[in-house]
């Protein structure tokens, strides 16, 4: 059986965040991802980014990514790509299927850094071609240079839908709409304004009735919604499309989590079921900690912090950090994280995350 | 709420005038500036931090919308790129008598040239003008962010901030 | 299609040219990009169909996650084509339903 | 949502299957997924596995903060059987 001293699962921000904290505070640390690329979805977040000057603000998350692989490269880190973890097992043994053959990797700490899924939404027609996650044409389009298709309604108007939406522009699609249920666009404004200005519809209070197609998706029909999201018979009308995206949210992707036997709590405002967690990022587990998405979605800025935090949280657990080091930096790191929840967009998640750490506190 | 950024993506009258980045019509037209239309409490401060002169104050929480002090501002245009929100825009109201010269990001391609006429649109994407092309910058610096500076009737300086998209090769 | 020229990531640098036979066709794809990126650049849509209703299936995830992309690859069935890398000369089919094992070497089980 | 709606993509059970199971006493996902076979497909429920939990959910009159999804099994993605038996130890690579 291989052995390391911290596994960290993901090489998406948080992962990648996490494995250089700890490296570079001197533990031995493997990073493991499942794709032939790391740095999970940050290789497809072209735009630039908000924050401060310690967040990277105004850097394009492509820039990010690629900084933050040199970094991991530097501080020492083992990176493992093509390596699927296919479950977490008793005394912190992960099992990992690496091409034609499968291993066993124990490590003193793991971190799970598995990031989210994106959320479905059913109606009729919704399993035709051409139907697919904002997320999934956004892997299209900015990493592989492949086209979708020509014309693209977007459902949902958060940021994904609409910074998917700008992003299918920036690509040559047309987007014909953005539709979203709700009466108000959930969404940063700014974004919301870039699409309207490229002539870009968005539609609240409105959903998507079905998809229609032979063998793909070939017109859409949308409607307006009562107060209880239900379509206005009468208000349908059909958009001439060839694709149909849907940004409906994300969930955090915690079968890891879930099969380790950590404790979670549901918090609809971070996605659903999220692994309880402390202060440092360690769950109900000694020596499992879970960051990022996972713990609650949130965006590419508050993972890599919260990356850092518990990547810290281990080094010093396992020696490589004098307590007070590592309360000093742990607690800058948790400062960075306070100013990326405030205002009306953040505070909501401050409240959900001080939650987590209440029910693990009680756990 | 009816209207408004939150509603239809496009910030309104109200709220623009509301905002501390926007600059009073009587500053407007002394002199080339910025217009920062930042309405929301986003965690953001990068105009703060490259502007050379100081025109730009956030300060903490970084939430608070920017504060925008026009007799420092050179219009050297450095936060318009760099804005991840694209929420900064150039206006020089003196740029001629019935003319006024307004600049944004831009990054869509193909790029219009220097010379080109190009159909200036408003917040909801509106064509409502032709609009010279002043000039293009697109240096290393602004990360692939066009800023584009177009000559437009004066009375719609404060409503054209963007053109309408040229069809792709 | 492919996106040639973007606006921020700059003209795209494509990887080996090689050939794809998708359902008797060639189409042509570049070294390591996915499968299904090939795919849909090539504007194929369908790439599998369901068992029991018979009904159409493309790329819905693109992580490897949904599983609805998957095809018969070089005899071997349930291969998720958004994340299984483009070889030259790949064997790529349509798959129906369940799908039908084809060649028993992928599977390791030829005698030499 | 319609009821002939298709709920688990991979093996084709609709919004009307699930709820008529659900009807039998149904309380748990991991019920539901064995009664209906919804989440047993290829992708372990990875796409509708939420949808699911919405209807059981409201079919039940819980809260979806009563609702866990089923258990979590590996291996967690698809992996051809004959790479899961082909386990390497460090005795085959020393």
């Amino acid at each position: 059986m291989g052995r390391t001293e911290i596994a960290v699962v993901g090489a998406g921000p948080a992962g990648l965040a996490a494995a250089i904290e700890a490296a570079r505070a001197g533990a031995q640390v493997t990073l493991i991802d499942e794709n032939e690329r790391p740095g999970g979805q940050l290789f497809k977040q072209i735009h630039k980014f908000f924050g401060s000057e310690a967040h990277r603000a105004g850097t394009r998350g492509v820039q990010i990514g690629r900084d933050l692989l040199k970094e991991a490269q530097d501080a020492g880190v083992e990176i493992r790509l093509n390596t699927v973890v296919y479950g977490l097992f008793a005394h912190h043994c992960l099992g990992l299927v690496c091409g034609d053959h499968t291993e066993d990797l124990q490590a003193e700490i793991i971190i799970l850094a598995t990031g989210a899924s994106e959320n479905a939404l059913a109606f009729p027609g919704w399993t035709l071609p051409g139907v697919m996650g904002a997320g999934a044409a956004q892997t299209l389009i900015n990493i592989h240079r492949a086209l979708p298709g020509y014309r693209v309604l977007m459902v949902g108007a958060g940021n994904v839908g609409l910074i998917v939406a700008y992003q299918l522009l920036q690509a040559g699609a047309e987007v014909v709409a953005v539709v979203e249920s709700l009466p108000c666009i959930g969404g940063y404004g700014v974004h919301a304004s870039k699409v309207r200005r490229a002539g870009v519809p968005i539609l609240t209070a409105h959903t998507i009735v079905r998809a229609e197609g032979e063998n793909g998706v070939e017109r859409a029909v949308i409607a307006q919604v009562d107060e209880n999201c239900q379509p206005i018979s009468g208000t349908e009308q059909n958009l001439d499309v060839d694709t149909i995206c849907l940004a409906v949210g994300l969930s955090p992707l915690a079968e890891l989590a879930w099969m380790a036997g950590c404790q979670f709590t549901y918090i609809p405002t971070l996605g659903g079921w999220v692994p309880v967690h402390d202060q440092d990022m360690q769950t109900s587990l000694t020596g499992i900690y879970v960051t990022g998405d996972l713990t609650g979605i949130e965006e590419a800025s508050t993972a890599m912090e919260e990356g850092r935090l518990a990547g810290l949280a281990a080094a010093e657990t396992l020696g490589y950090l004098a307590p007070e080091e590592g309360e000093r930096k742990k607690a800058q790191v948790r400062e960075l994280l306070a100013t990326l929840r405030i205002g009306s967009f953040g505070e909501g998640r401050a409240v959900a995350k001080g939650q987590i750490v209440k029910a693990r506190c009680e756990a | 709420m009816k209207g408004g950024i939150r509603t239809t993506g496009i910030p309104s009258k109200e709220e623009l005038e509301a905002s501390p980045g926007y600059p009073s019509a009587k500053a407007l037209v002394t002199k080339p500036m910025v217009v920062i239309e930042c309405v929301q409490d986003i965690p953001c401060n990068p105009c703060e931090a490259i502007c050379p002169n100081g025109a730009i104050f956030v300060g903490h929480p970084i939430t608070q919308l920017p504060v925008f002090y026009p007799e420092r501002c050179d219009a050297c245009g450095r936060c318009i790129p760099l804005c991840p929100g694209q929420a900064i825009f150039g206006v020089d109201m003196t740029y001629a008598s019935d003319k006024a010269a307004v600049s944004f990001p831009y990054e869509f391609l193909p790029l219009p040239n220097k010379g080109d006429v190009v159909q200036g649109v408003n917040r909801a994407g509106e064509v409502v003008c032709d609009a010279k092309v002043l000039r293009v910058q697109r240096p290393k610096s602004f990360d692939h962010t066009a800023v584009i500076t177009v000559a437009v009737p004066k009375d719609l300086a404060m409503e054209v901030r963007s053109m309408r998209r040229l069809p792709r090769a | 299609m492919r996106i040639e020229d973007h606006p921020i990531l700059g003209k795209a640098e494509w990887g080996r040219k090689i050939t794809l036979i998708v359902d008797g066709e060639p189409i042509e794809a570049f070294e390591g990009e996915p499968i299904a990126a090939a795919l849909i650049a090539a504007g194929h849509r369908v790439f599998h169909y369901t068992t029991k209703r018979n009904e159409p299936r493309g790329v819905f995830c693109a992580l490897g996650r949904c599983t609805d992309c998957v095809m018969t690859v070089d005899g071997q069935i349930n291969v998720r084509t958004c994340v299984t890398p483009a070889r030259d000369g790949m064997v790529v089919k349509t798959q129906i339903g369940l799908g039908q094992w084809e060649d028993l070497q992928v599977c390791g089980e030829k005698e030499e | 949502m319609k009821d002939d709606e298709l709920i688990c993509r991979c093996e084709e059970i609709t919004q009307a299957e699930i709820k008529e199971a659900i009807k039998f006493g149904l309380k748990t996902m991991t019920e539901v997924k064995r009664f209906t076979r919804a989440g047993m497909g290829l992708c372990q429920g990875m796409t509708c596995g939420r949808l699911v939990m919405g209807i059981l959910a409201r079919e039940t009159n819980q809260p979806l903060s009563e609702v866990k999804p089923c258990t979590s099994r590996p291996p967690v993605r698809p992996v051809p059987v004959s790479v899961l038996a082909n386990r390497v130890t460090d005795d085959d690579q020393n």
